[in-house]
């Protein structure tokens, strides 16, 4: 059983005259055990609403969010204990998340020993007592931070970004979860303690069997650290797969775009500047004013594409179109899907362009 | 002194000018307090002509701060404590720019070094309008411009950097981070200034905007040929774009190179570190990890390599011993006592 | 758009006027006894009452006949009418009268004063806030005693200084008994000379909350980037304080003003008593002394028009100053 | 004077100033804070203990009229009491109203402010725009009008009156406030825990908010001492009543300015600025230690001496 489904999660935000702007769009996907899926997009791409609808800070439109099976709304409960606050309360033990921002995400009133001690005591069955303080300490100590006595009394401004979001992880993992969220978890953190902390959570995972959803805008992470990656632009998933064959052999332009923009350190000189001679000539005469404007019809990153053709004003086929199909996957390449006009034999032949490398 | 405001083509943007236009000697800055915190501790850096001189570090590590001694922004309690900082004119002239002041200080910002700020939002002034701000800087270095001179050139530029002159009636709350980044890049080339500082320009952007930002810089310095000192903590970013990069840790430069070869053969370990700390996109999967550890507390006196604590090649004289920041033979200036032919001996068991 | 902001403010200050309007209609239920007769009476004892006022002073107290609506009904009829009855204090003046007089006063103190308050807090302040960490740091300290002092007793201290012992200004009233009232310069001479003292209390009450606040406000948007932006670009200093800094940090003044001018017409109102300055503050000062009720109650809707109306000035005039009110 | 002397770095966190030692010592080092202090503190010793030594200021003397003497440090009044006496025995009942008044005006805004900020929704509308209106409706007249119809006069009306006025502003930014805390990551955490509302509110937002609301309980303090002394010195307070604000009312009445008591009416209003002052000084002090953006960093003399005119920065 999958840990968590989500099935066409649609997500509106009302706005300011009574429009609305639709954040998410019937995206589905499925978290295992032990499994970390990253979701990549850039700012505006619905990637933390997807987390604040999941958290339930945020309410969908339209969509069913299964979490061990069990419907997330109100409808089918099986095994829950009865209730709309107990059926809260037991949502919020199995799913927990780590915010982005470690400055943000601790009050600044309280000590480290607080932001343990709570969901303990609302979750863990603990009551105060040494029992309870042995418990925070353990925490602690799972996420490597040590001295545990010494860190426990702490206020958060006396810690460092890192050990901050370290104990952001102890927190979330205080309810012993099934699920965990993380919203970019290391992109407010110093660069050469990223990896520590996303090796942290990777380490979790495999000894909590934890489901993982990591967010993300940095595609490198995204690959080194999930075995499957979905790819959002404005709302909606344009590529998702094995991460190796997303990164590796990118489908959408979209994914190919961010992929050849992401920094080489090992490529030359002359091959860099080609890259950017390339890049020049495929945003042709466009203004970049232009390139950012939204539309609303067809697909929403043509405004954008190198590629972009007629029958891009129209909607690309669905993902489970063209599922698999994404021509030269070769092996390793099922379940790789695109939703682009591009891979879809029906419309015009595609460029064969790889603008990636 | 001021130069023209025409769009003449400058001789030598094609190569990299070998000649000096900015040296940074032995700067010192420290923040004033109970217990003074030293953010910038006796670094010296050249900026070559048209090149781009890359600066990189973590939170803390004095880049930024470092940045703003060489434009003369420090505010108190900053303040420079030591060092000179000298700007080299195409006409020989030399300005040591500790000792502007005043109106001459004024004359200088802008005209010869000109800064784009981390965050576009923050730098443009809310409540005025792109066209009035830019304006502003006309006004005040070319008092000779008129009008529709001035509306002209504002208008222009915006088109150099790919907006649509016409947004110059708009309010910066009117436009998208990347357009906001675009329009501050635009009045930072406003008066052609040899040098412009650029403080984590791309750091608040999406990848895909911040990789245009990039390539709009690298084709408006080859056609304009400004020196560039880029401050990021970005390294991989770094490696690409800059000609020579200074990795500074603990508010010291540690590593002064060119880009291409650190890239592949690092000599500091922090530098490699750092490297490491950025994950190959293509790569092979490997075993990933940081650097443990954090900085120093750049309040307390320090005592031998501030890196030590974290270094995994930490042998005996790195404890006691600040290492200087000095070239090895046929290498690039590097403070590590690993490349210090005085400590051979261990070096050739705590090496890589 | 800017359209759909003022359309919003609007609605909001009729929003306020209406509660305003209402308030005053349950106020003469908390007299004890029947007002009506409680009014007459009094009334009575300085003249003859012409015949209906019983009548119209019920409607307009929103006492008058069949149910709540009812009486409610009849009460916005004869406020729309302007008919708030007669006074007891100047009896038979019609109340509406006197309020007219009294907040022509006060509105020309107040509004000059206020304005050049405004001016001159604000000017102190950017300065002040500029030049931080200097001598000028000494003015916060001295502003903030003078931000805690009342209105009406710097008005006493300033009328015995200026007054009684120096002689300087006149110490009473709003211009020279011994003059014909009308648009003649002796009479406008007069009403300026004797203006100038209130005037000069209520600057003086008043002008340190301006200036304190924009200190601090310029203290804080000097740390922003835009003014170490306009800095670096070498900018004049005078060009960077005024249109880079101050723009901005006199943005909460202006929002905050409503909160100002209540302090303002507050202390005005007290203050009058000192000056005997023909004003709202004395008339109604007056009417609580003979027990006019709609005299208050006429002087209390007036002075809540005329605040909501500057209120909703200076909401217009921010729409103005701050583009980004157009989004929000 | 030279003012505040904060010289901590201009970047540490706002949160850093809330707790831990350095706090302390960061506002031993604010004078305002200090000056305040004592001030407010002078005075509410004045309060508690100044009537012991003074059986009945309201006594009537044979000296009138009289200046200060060393008999009378303050002078005398018409019919020969003592103003020293008068000011000392005023300050109890003067802060016993504006303590009283503001602290409901507090309690009331942070319901209002903290409550529907937290709450959002049509509640929050509504709550919002009744303070907005509260702020824009000029509240005085209405306390004098109120006041003229109720014919109340005793202690407790008064402060009820003066509060259920002056909360408006408060509850405005506790709103903004609470709007702000309540979108954070640490309260989102808090919820997507599971925790009751009540301890989120309790427990995660008002701690955060704590210095603002002691900050608005100043202002209030002040607010209920002016009006108190305004509606007094308009005589529609209680003559038994002994507020600085009666004294004032009474040296009018006697024609105290025309017949030249200065030292009548000039001690209660010095005091009532010189509380507000005080009380206004702690508020200064507790935003510069609480917003680093307010810190002023101030040169040492020496160095200042040394730089003549202002170049450093180019201004």
């Amino acid at each position: 059983m999958s840990a968590l489904t989500v099935t066409d999660l649609t997500v509106d935000y009302r706005q300011r005259g009574g429009s609305r702007f639709r954040a998410v769009d019937a995206l589905s996907f499925a978290l295992e055990p032990g499994q970390t899926l990253a979701l990549v997009g850039e700012s505006g791409s619905g990637k933390s609403t997807v987390v604040r609808t999941l958290s339930r800070f945020v309410k969908p439109s339209a969509g069913e969010i299964l979490l061990r099976g069990v419907d997330a709304a109100d409808g089918v409960e099986r095994g829950l204990p009865r209730g709309r606050r107990a059926k809260r309360k037991a949502y919020h033990k199995t799913m927990q998340l780590v915010f982005q921002d470690p400055f943000a995400s601790l009050n600044p009133m309280h000590t480290v020993a607080h932001h343990l001690r709570r969901p303990l005591l609302l979750h863990g069955g603990h009551r105060r007592g040494p029992k309870l303080e042995a418990a925070v300490l353990d925490l602690l100590r799972s996420v490597n931070l040590t001295p545990a006595e010494d860190v426990a009394r702490k206020h958060p401004h006396e810690l460092s970004g890192g050990q901050r979001q370290r104990v952001a992880i102890a927190r979330a993992l205080a309810t012993d979860p099934k699920v965990l969220l993380a919203d970019e978890p290391v992109s407010m953190l110093d660069v050469s303690i990223r990896l520590e902390i996303l090796n942290l959570l990777d380490r979790l995972k495999q000894d909590r069997d934890l489901a993982l959803l990591y967010v993300t805008h940095d595609l490198a992470t995204a690959r080194h650290f999930s075995s499957q990656i979905m790819v959002m632009y404005r709302g909606e998933v344009v590529e998702r797969g094995p991460s190796d064959q997303v990164i590796l052999h990118p489908a959408h332009p979209y994914t190919r775009m961010l992929a050849a923009a992401a920094p080489d350190p090992t490529v030359s000189r002359a091959a860099l500047a080609e890259a950017r001679a390339q890049r020049a000539a495929l945003r042709d005469t466009r203004a970049a004013e232009h390139r950012e404007s939204v539309l609303d019809q067809g697909c929403r990153f043509r405004s954008r594409c190198p590629f972009a053709m007629p029958v891009c004003a129209t909607r690309p086929p669905d993902l489970p179109a063209v599922k698999g199909s994404v021509p030269g996957a070769g092996a390793g390449g099922a379940g790789h899907a695109a939703r682009c006009w591009l891979l879809d034999e029906s419309a015009a032949a595609a460029p064969a362009a790889d603008s990636a490398d | 002194m001021i130069p023209s405001t025409g769009t003449e083509t400058r001789d030598d943007s094609s190569g990299l000018g070998t000649d000096l236009v900015l040296r940074a000697s032995n700067v010192s800055v420290e923040y004033a307090g109970s217990r003074p915190t030293r953010a910038v501790r006796e670094v010296s850096l050249e900026l070559r002509r048209g090149e781009v001189l890359g600066i990189v570090g973590e939170s803390g590590c004095g880049k930024s701060t470092f940045a703003y001694a060489l434009t003369r922004m420090l505010r108190p309690p900053a303040r420079m404590t030591a060092g000179v900082v000298e700007y080299y004119g195409r006409d020989g002239e030399v300005i040591d720019l500790a000792a502007l002041s005043g109106d001459r200080l004024r004359e200088f910002r802008w005209n010869k070094i000109s800064m784009v700020f981390q965050s576009a939002m923050n730098a443009l002034n809310p409540v005025t309008g792109i066209g009035s701000q830019m304006d502003d800087i006309f006004r005040t270095h070319r008092p000779g411009m008129d009008k529709a001179a001035r509306r002209a050139r504002a208008g222009q530029l915006l088109e150099m950097v790919g907006i649509d002159p016409r947004r110059l009636r708009s309010f910066p709350h009117e436009l998208s981070g990347g357009m906001r980044q675009r329009v501050v890049i635009a009045m930072a080339l406003a008066l052609e200034p040899e040098i412009v500082v650029m403080d984590e320009p791309t750091t608040a952007l999406d990848v895909l905007v911040q990789r245009e930002i990039l390539d709009e810089v690298e084709r408006l310095r080859a056609e304009l040929g400004f020196s560039v000192v880029f401050i990021t903590h970005d390294l991989a970013l770094l490696l690409e774009i800059s000609d020579r990069l200074a990795v500074m840790y603990a508010g010291q430069v540690v590593e002064y190179a060119p880009a291409e070869q650190v890239a592949t053969e690092p000599l500091h370990p922090y530098t490699r570190g750092l490297l490491r700390s950025f994950p190959d996109l293509r790569g092979q999967r490997r075993e990933m990890h940081g650097i443990p550890g954090n900085p120093p507390d750049l309040r307390e006196a320090l005592v031998g390599c501030p890196f030590a604590p974290r270094c995994e090649s930490v042998f005996e004289p790195c404890r006691e011993i600040t290492p200087p920041l000095r070239a090895p033979a046929g290498g690039w200036p590097v403070a590590c006592h690993l490349h210090d032919p005085a400590h051979d001996d261990y070096s050739s068991e705590g090496g890589r | 758009m800017r359209l759909r902001y003022i359309g919003r403010k609007l609605g909001f200050y009729l929003v306020a006027a209406w509660i305003a309007i209402t308030l005053n209609f349950f106020l003469p239920r908390l007299i004890p006894g029947d007002p009506v007769a409680v009014i007459i009476s009094k009334q009575q004892q300085t003249g003859t009452v012409p015949l209906g006022e019983a009548d119209q002073l019920r409607r307009l107290l929103g006492l008058g006949s069949g149910s709540l609506a009812g009486q409610y009904g009849q009460y916005l009829n004869s406020l729309a009418h302007l008919r708030f009855g007669l006074s007891i204090t100047v009896f038979p003046t019609p109340v509406i009268d006197l309020v007219r007089q009294a907040v022509f006063w006060t509105l020309i103190l107040v509004g000059i004063a206020t304005l050049l308050s405004f001016a001159l807090g604000i000017a102190l302040g950017t300065v002040t806030g500029w030049k931080r960490g200097s001598r000028l740091d000494a003015i916060v300290p001295a502003t903030t005693l003078l931000t805690a002092v009342p209105y009406f007793w710097l008005a006493l201290l300033l009328v015995y200084l200026f007054a009684n012992t120096w002689q300087i200004f006149p110490a009473q009233g709003g211009f020279d008994p011994a003059l014909d009232v009308g648009w003649n310069g002796a009479f406008i001479s007069s009403a300026i000379q004797h203006s100038l003292l209130p005037a000069i209390t209520l600057i003086v009450a008043s002008v340190g909350g301006w200036l304190l606040g924009m200190r601090n406000m310029m203290v804080a948007t000097l740390a922003e980037d835009y003014v170490v932006a306009a800095e670096a670009k070498g900018l004049t200093p005078l060009r960077v304080m005024a249109k880079y800094a101050a723009r901005n940090a006199v943005l909460p003044s202006v929002s905050g003003f409503a909160v100002s001018i209540g302090f303002v017409v507050t202390g005005q109102i007290v203050m009058e008593q000192v000056f005997n300055y023909p004003g709202v503050g004395n008339l109604l000062f007056a009417a609580v002394q003979n027990q006019d009720y709609p005299l208050m109650q006429g002087i209390f809707l007036a002075i809540s028009f005329a605040v909501l109306g500057a209120n909703l000035l200076v909401d217009l005039l921010y729409g103005f100053i701050d583009p980004r009110t157009k989004e929000a | 004077m030279p003012a505040t002397v904060t010289t901590q770095l201009v970047e540490a966190p706002a949160e850093a100033a809330v707790r831990g030692s350095g706090v302390l010592r960061t506002a031993l080092r604010s004078r305002r804070l200090i000056a305040g202090l004592c001030i407010v503190g002078f005075f509410v010793l004045l309060g508690v203990v100044g009537p012991l030594f003074f059986g009945n200021p309201n006594l009537v003397g044979t000296v009138q009229h009289a200046g200060p003497s060393a008999a009378h440090w303050f002078g005398t009044t018409d019919i020969g009491q003592d103003v020293f006496a008068q000011t000392v025995v005023g300050a109890r009942a003067t802060l016993e109203i504006g303590a009283a008044a503001g602290l409901i005006a507090t309690v009331v805004s942070v319901v209002i402010g903290i409550g529907g900020g937290y709450a959002g929704g049509w509640v929050d509308e509504a709550l919002a725009l009744l303070s907005n209106v509260a702020l824009v409706i000029p509240t005085l007249p209405l306390v004098i009008v109120v006041a003229a119809f109720v014919k109340n006069t005793g202690l407790l009306p008064t402060v009820f009156v003066i509060a259920l006025t002056s909360w408006a502003a408060s509850a405005r930014v506790l709103r903004g406030q609470t709007l702000s805390i309540r979108n954070r990551d640490y309260v989102l955490a808090s919820k997507a825990l599971g925790e009751p509302v009540w301890r989120i509110v309790l427990v995660e937002i008002m701690p955060n908010e704590l210095p603002i609301i002691v900050s608005q309980y100043l202002f209030a303090m002040i607010f209920a001492i002016l009006a108190q002394a305004g509606l007094a010195f308009l005589g529609l307070q209680s003559p038994d009543l002994l507020t600085w604000g009666n004294t004032l009312y009474f040296a009018q009445n006697a024609q105290a300015l025309s017949s030249g008591d200065w030292w009548w009416f000039a001690p209660p209003g010095l005091c009532i600025a010189l509380l507000g002052a005080g009380l206004a000084l702690i508020n200064f002090g507790l935003d510069e230690l609480l917003n680093p953006r307010l810190r002023v960093y101030r040169e040492p003399r020496a160095r200042r001496a040394a730089r003549a005119d202002g170049t450093e920065t180019g201004q």
